[in-house]
């Protein structure tokens, strides 16, 4: 059964997470701990922290995001195409022509704009 | 085995879609809804579209939670912490009216007469069967099962190939419109910030950039 | 669905697909995750770090550790023992519940992507349906892990980072994930097995000028997803102060550093299991599985065969990785940026039809011949090459390095990436 | 592998999880929590589909995978709808210097 | 045995799609002419010249629509003479009068080509008014997302499946957010843009939770497979069932947001005022239009059997809700509207009370026994309601574009100014209202007309005559409002900055809305005439899977977009069916609705009046 591959993976799933913490936890047995002020304070170059933190971000996260997304859905509608394309025909192609065609085209829109610069 | 799977799962995925709903600080609200997006992605694995699991868990916990939190991040600054909503006013009827669905969705799933005329929904326990590890194409549902990517891509390029090339064009609006709104000129009038929240800062000036 | 489903199902490599949870399956699995996932993987990613010293130093002309053990054989497990003995700090003000999850998050996804592998005939750990599918969804759980770093150590620089680490890792995953797609094309469907079987029959998936270009474009974007080489803007030395691992310190700090080099092997086996026939010697020939005939020695031999082609293979794609990263220079990070929207995303998805048009040529029509695949590379070739060369030169006005077009402006008057309070942006600083 | 877990679990994960999303909807004045509530409920509504195609019967007027195909098509609208709502949340927060929905009273009566 | 899916479709499919495939390549086109002119023109010539090319692009779809309309029709007329052109099969295929494209995703109809053309002709009329003046920089983007929405609302009334009609739907809406907050310069279509959205989605979400249990309990999502199974439940006794009243509840509140019924009305008010008076005007008419056709379909073709109160699913069947919500929205719109100082915002909410009469049509419509005349009662009042409103909001336009305001007293003294354009938006006023001479009237009588018919009434046990008084009562509350504008303008003198001469962009969509306006009024039995042939196909297409037809390259003019023609070799045909049934699992079980009118698919074409009635005696149980 399909459940049966998945089983492993959660077994998998729970073996990296020891994996990952088992050191952790040995480091916090044999490693040292002095707690001090000035070594929990969030590091700066040796600046004091100016004001809270508190800064915001240019759009142009956003915009590289968006584009991430929109893109990653697009390959959620490639993936079954891919898959099956062998039990389909040259028409398959046509119409994964015209869905790339209008993303491709939203991506030289983007360009063409000017919103994929990193200024 | 399979319902103490099910019921681990679901009691992860309540608890993080409550804390998603409930916590103050919007990161760890996004947090948790990644977590409860990865609790879904198991549920579909537990009923066998592990082909959906893994859209789910690519799309969902991949993009959008880090579109959320860069959406945070955009708003709010670093903490991120939700400063202005304070307990809002519609906490108490909000919870009424979740309740209220609830009594009425939970009704109608064990109300004993279904549609079809021998079974209602609750009293289906078993899933319709597909022949375990036979190689001769069965059913259409256990060739969906099995190879569920290209019985998609079949069925999405010949039946439903009108919804495929729509959803190209729902995705290139979103895109184009998404970007013309984000998108600021650099002669735009500034709105001069009235009103702001004491709590912050004196508003920092838009800087257009050169 | 194995096509070589030997048999005798006692033997442990034996793959037998929906099989109940039964003794053999278990001792399978159990075997498969203590002795593969928990010893001989880690094993491997440590003598990678050695690997990669050893051979960084040799570029530089110099002989790298050699002081612990004979040729510094035991470095590894010096470096353990040091990092396990050093403080773990957590910032006040830290979150500390995600503090802790973001390394864990980082290294589980590179563990999950080794499981589905197929390292040789019924030795892929798990044969999913939908397997190649399952490893992207694995690797794109990095981005979040990357960012809850930066976010939940509180600390200005290391946000900043981590924005800029996903805003990179992000805009990498695309090319990454397109390149993969004309796989899945010519294999026929989602499941490694079934493309390592289709690659035995059509020859390694490189040897096509679409498949080419996707390999390239899988290799570079590889690169960029681990933070490596001309990409490494977020762990750059000069960079904001040490990126969004700035408040991880310790075995904290030494998980994301595993992590890194865990998912380069992981993107090893990965573009050897797609592009270059996992285990297959020789590109076009069925060399070692026209010896199977259900016998088990035979079996083994094969898979021993297939076995050490396989690590071949693996070890030369992460020689390659250290020879980019001990040569190249970094790039700025508007060049970064540009380049994986600019000329990597656009090329991957006309790619994705160039594969479409060599599927028809030469995968339709049945087996594969000489004829076809020289028809096939004939029609491509000149596609792919053209492709290429319009990249290049829809992005020329950028190569001559003055301002693209009247209208934009030239990247001299960069502003700062973020605009702290109060600051009224009076002195321009440089873009970095 | 223990009997089959019964249709009605999933459907009451699925109406639980929906209520959920309503409650977050109406009680939160952040519009990106209002749209992380919207997620909530899009997901659950993508748990009934699954649970609807793996124990309905067979009945394949709209092909083998209707309910699939549909979900997939959730999956993209809520991804659409994510990356168009971030987008005016931050348009709306650059007007307005202020991210929660109740200090937007410019339009009255 | 399951029905297989086709694995290839039929490409004559595409013709019939042809006007959405021309819109949406034509927004792309929009879009980089935009962009690509913007380095080149100054703001006000590059507007102009992008308007210019948005306006042939709709005029080309309007061409290649009329194409996609009369091909068939000339077809059947003279059969002889096309029969030498066609191919023996391509003259079946356009014999038939309810085509199901795309294997039943699709319908073909009458209703589709003619609202087709009404949309397009509405798009024409608002890309040239919105050409008027520069509200937003963004010009390519809003006129890309203008067109994109109506691609969405073509397909969404011509969906016959859930899937198509959900991302129809979600594609319209999602344009129309957009396209609502791009007039940047101004904070409240920032507002507007993130209410609409907030509200769309909630709602949406409710639409997509209600499908989600409708496709539990009938396994599908065509909307003649669900009325069979219905139907077949229901005469196997068994018709109380919570599932189904929860589902009919929670589409009711997807369909109610678009419609802006009352408990889903609020966003309507703001969204109008902010966004910009062209996408304002689309929100108002097209996006109205779309989402009745598909609330018609859903509840009266596919949820028909829970209609009438004897079907007792929740007592009254969904006719009683409709009927409350109906006479709820009618009665808040009206009131609301009566102490509206803005425009705009008194239009939303006269948008809201025409939504509470074409729910009473939509009632009629679901008790109705000649379906037909019912449908195309509500078809009729949607044409008048959608150019009365789109007259309107051009004024509001000119407002805007002059006064930078819209209040009703900024109209003053209009009268004077332009007698001609201001008698025109009186007349508009009055259809609205309902006053006899106008096509508003006729809709209204239309309308309540069915709904008071005899036979109606005594097949649903709830009389809806109370609901017609309430109406009645409703649209002479509405005078006073509508009244005000009249007022405004002829009896108050002209205050303040004068209004400029209205150029043609805006005078063209008032005089062509007056025109269309008082046509229907003088000659209603010719337009009700075509709509009711129109809606006799619309609820009735049943699901034919094609099976790989040869597709012979197509006799008639290739429209505009040349479909794929392709050519398949003997064997790869060979091949492909024998795929077709190892690929996909052996041929379907259930096999596809039994056409319901098998009856008229012969050769020689019946004449329209007959068919359509012996179909839906067929149909009705």
């Amino acid at each position: 059964m399909i459940i049966n591959n998945y089983i492993f993976i959660g077994l998998l799933l729970l073996a990296a997470i020891a994996f990952a913490l088992a050191p952790i936890l040995v480091a916090r047995l044999i490693a040292p701990r002095k707690r001090s002020r000035t070594k929990s304070e969030p590091y700066e170059c040796g600046v004091l922290t100016l004001g809270e933190t508190w800064v915001r971000f240019r759009i142009q996260y956003y915009i590289f995001a968006l584009m991430f997304v929109v893109f990653d859905v697009e390959t959620l509608f490639l993936f079954p195409w891919a898959a099956g394309y062998a039990s389909l025909g040259l028409f398959a192609l046509v119409e994964m022509v015209v869905f790339l065609g209008f993303l491709l085209l939203g991506l030289v829109y983007a360009w063409a704009k000017g919103v994929l610069r990193w200024v | 085995m399979a319902r103490i799977l099910f019921l681990v799962i679901a009691g992860v995925g309540l608890t993080s879609a409550l804390s998603t709903v409930l916590s103050r600080n919007l990161v760890r609200a996004a947090v948790s809804l990644a977590g409860f997006f990865f609790t879904v992605a198991c549920l579909f694995i537990l009923l066998e579209a592990e082909f959906l699991a893994a859209l789910q868990v690519l799309i969902y916990v991949g993009a959008v939670s880090i579109l959320l939190m860069f959406g945070i991040m955009l708003t709010r600054g670093v903490q991120g912490t939700d400063l202005v909503s304070g307990p809002s006013a519609a906490r108490l009827p909000g919870i009424v009216v979740g309740l209220v669905v609830f009594a009425v969705l939970g009704y109608a799933i064990f109300e004993e007469k279904g549609l079809r005329t021998q079974y209602s929904w609750g009293a289906l326990d078993e899933r319709t069967a597909i022949a375990r590890g036979s190689k001769e194409p069965g059913s259409p549902l256990r060739s969906a099962v099995n190879n569920m990517g290209k019985v998609v891509g079949v069925e999405l390029m010949t039946r439903y190939v009108i919804a495929f090339e729509l959803a190209g064009l729902l995705l290139t609006a979103a895109l184009v419109g998404a970007v013309a709104v984000a998108h600021r000129e650099e002669d735009e009038t500034r709105s001069t910030g009235s009103g702001v929240p004491p709590e912050k800062p004196e508003p920092t000036a838009d800087k257009p950039n050169p | 669905m194995t096509a070589f489903a030997v048999p005798t199902s006692w033997i442990f490599w034996a793959q037998e697909q929906a099989v109940e949870l039964d003794r053999g399956l278990a001792v399978r699995w159990g075997l498969w995750l203590v002795v593969g996932f928990l010893a001989v993987f880690p094993g491997i990613v440590a003598y990678m770090v050695l690997l990669e010293r050893k051979a960084a130093a040799r570029f530089q002309d110099r002989i790298g550790p050699n002081r612990v053990g004979p040729l510094g054989l035991l470095q590894p497990i010096a470096d353990a023992l040091k990092l396990l003995t050093k403080e773990d700090l957590v910032p006040r003000g830290a979150d500390a519940l995600v503090h802790l999850a973001a390394p864990v998050l980082v290294i589980v996804s590179a563990f999950l992507m080794l499981a589905v592998i197929p390292f040789a005939v019924g030795m892929a750990p798990v044969d999913l349906p939908s397997g190649v599918l399952y490893l992207i969804a694995a690797s794109s759980l990095s981005p979040l892990g990357v960012f809850l770093a930066g976010w939940s150590s509180r600390n200005k620089y290391s946000l900043l980072g981590a924005m800029r680490a996903v805003a990179q890792l992000v805009s990498y995953e695309i090319p990454q994930v397109l390149s993969v797609i004309p796989i899945v094309l010519w294999g026929g469907g989602l499941s490694l097995v079934a493309i390592f079987d289709k690659q035995a029959d059509y020859g390694w998936f490189i040897a096509s000028p679409p498949g080419l270009l996707a390999f390239l474009i899988l290799l570079v974007a590889s690169i960029a997803e681990l933070n490596r080489a001309p990409f490494d803007i977020p762990e750059a030395e000069s960079e904001i102060v040490a990126g969004f691992h700035t408040e991880y310190s310790g075995m904290r700090f030494s998980l994301f550093f595993l992590a890194e080099y865990l998912s380069v092997f992981a993107v090893g086996c990965l573009a050897t299991a797609l592009f270059l026939g996992g285990g297959m010697p020789i590109p076009f020939a069925r060399f070692p599985l026209n010896l199977l005939d259900g016998s088990l020695a035979r079996l083994v031999v094969v898979d021993l065969i297939l076995l050490a082609v396989f690590a071949a293979k693996v070890f030369s794609f992460v020689l390659l990785m250290i020879w980019i990263r001990a040569t190249l220079l970094r790039l700025r990070v508007d060049r970064l940026m540009n380049f994986a929207w600019k000329y990597l995303t656009p090329l991957a998805i006309v790619n994705i039809l160039v594969a479409g048009i060599w599927y028809e040529c030469v995968i339709r029509p049945g087996a594969l011949t000489l004829g076809r695949w020289l028809g096939g590379t004939l029609v491509t070739g000149p596609m792919v090459a053209g492709l290429v060369w319009l990249a290049f030169w829809v992005n020329r006005r950028e190569w001559a390095g003055e301002a693209a077009g009247p209208g934009r402006p030239s990247l001299e008057g960069a502003r700062p990436d973020w605009e702290t309070p109060g600051q009224t942006g009076a002195s321009p600083q440089r873009a970095h | 592998m223990g009997s089959d877990i019964p249709l009605s679990w999933f459907l009451l994960f699925a109406a639980a999880t929906f209520a959920i999303g309503i409650i977050g909807v109406i009680t939160r004045k952040n519009p990106i929590a209002v749209l992380m509530a919207i997620e909530i409920m899009l997901s659950a509504a993508n748990v009934n589909l699954v649970a609807f195609w793996r124990y309905g019967p067979e009945r394949l007027d709209s092909g083998p995978i209707a309910g699939i195909v549909l979900a997939i098509m959730v999956i993209t609208v809520a991804a659409a709808e994510v990356a168009v709502g971030i987008g005016l949340v931050i348009l709306c927060y650059r007007r307005w210097q202020a991210a929660d929905v109740d200090r937007y009273d410019s339009m009255a009566g | 045995m399951p029905t297989v899916g086709p694995s290839t479709l039929d490409f004559r499919d595409f013709f019939f799609v042809a006007p959405e495939m021309l819109l949406a390549v034509w927004g792309l086109v929009v879009l980089l002419l935009d962009l690509w002119l913007a380095r080149r023109l100054d703001p006000a010539a590059r507007r102009l010249w992008v308007g210019r090319v948005a306006l042939a692009g709709t005029g080309l779809a309007f061409a290649v629509a009329l194409a996609v309309g009369l091909v068939p029709l000339m077809a059947r007329a003279y059969p002889e003479d096309a029969g030498s052109w066609l191919s023996k099969s391509t003259l079946d295929y356009l014999f038939d009068t309810d085509p199901s494209l795309f294997s039943g995703t699709l319908a073909g109809d009458l209703q589709v080509g003619a609202f087709d053309l009404l949309y397009i002709v509405l798009l024409g009329l608002i890309v040239g008014l919105s050409r008027a003046w520069s509200f937003t920089e963004e010009w390519g983007e809003f006129l890309a997302l203008l067109f994109w929405a109506t691609v969405g609302m073509m397909l969404l009334s011509a969906a016959e499946e859930l899937i198509t009609l959900f991302v129809a739907l979600e594609t319209m809406t999602i344009c129309l957010y957009l396209a609502t907050a791009l007039e940047k310069t101004r904070r409240r279509s920032a507002e507007a843009g993130l209410k609409y959205f907030i509200y769309g989605s909630v709602s949406s979400a409710l639409f997509l939770f209600g499908l989600s249990y409708v496709y539990g309990l009938t396994g599908t999502t065509h909307l003649s497979a669900i009325r069979r199974l219905l139907v077949e439940a229901q005469q196997s006794g068994l018709t109380a069932n919570a599932a189904g009243a929860t589902a009919v509840l929670l589409i009711l509140a997807g369909f109610g947001f678009k419609i802006a019924a009352v408990p889903f009305h609020q966003w309507a008010p703001d969204a109008y005022e902010g966004a910009p008076a062209p996408a304002a005007a689309w929100i108002a008419t097209g996006s109205k239009i779309a989402s009745l056709i598909a609330f018609m379909k859903v509840f009266a073709n596919a949820l028909e059997p829970w209609a009438s109160p004897d079907s007792n699913v929740l007592r009254p069947g969904w006719i009683g809700i409709v009927a409350v919500v109906a006479a709820v929205t009618m009665t808040y719109g009206n009131l609301a509207a009566l102490r509206q100082r803005n425009f705009k915002r008194m239009l939303a909410y006269s948008s809201i009370a025409h939504g509470g009469y074409l729910l009473v049509g939509v009632i009629a419509v679901g008790l109705a026994a000649d379906v037909s005349r019912a449908a195309g009662a509500v078809l009729f009042y949607l044409v008048v309601y959608a150019f009365a409103n789109l007259g309107a909001f051009a004024a509001a336009a000119w407002l805007a574009r002059d006064k930078e305001s819209d209040q009703i007293d900024d109209l003053n003294g209009l009268g004077r100014k332009q007698p001609l354009l201001a008698i025109c938006i009186t007349l508009l006023m009055l259809s609205l209202i309902g006053i006899p001479p106008l096509g508003g009237f006729f809709g209204k009588l239309y309308v309540f007309m069915e709904a008071l018919d005899e036979r109606t009434a005594s097949r649903g046990s709830i009389s809806l005559v109370w609901l017609v008084g309430l109406a009645l009562l409703n649209s002479v509350v509405s005078a006073f409002y509508y009244v005000r504008v009249l007022r405004a303008m002829f009896l108050r003198e002209p205050a303040g900055k004068p209004m400029a001469a209205a150029d043609r962009l805006i005078a063209l969509p008032i005089l062509l809305s007056t025109a269309v306006v008082v046509g229907a009024g003088l000659t209603p039995d010719l337009l009700m005439g075509v709509m009711q042939a129109a809606a006799a196909p619309m609820l009735t297409t049943p699901i034919v899977v094609h099976k790989l037809t040869a597709p012979t390259p197509v006799g008639p003019p290739a429209p505009k977009k040349p479909t794929p023609a392709f050519q398949y070799s003997a064997d790869q045909m060979k091949k492909m069916g024998q795929m077709a049934t190892g690929g996909a699992g052996p041929p379907g079980g259930g096999g596809p609705a039994p056409k319901a009118k098998a009856g008229t698919k012969s050769a020689t074409p019946k004449s329209k009046a007959q068919a359509p009635a012996s179909k839906k005696a067929e149909n009705r149980p």
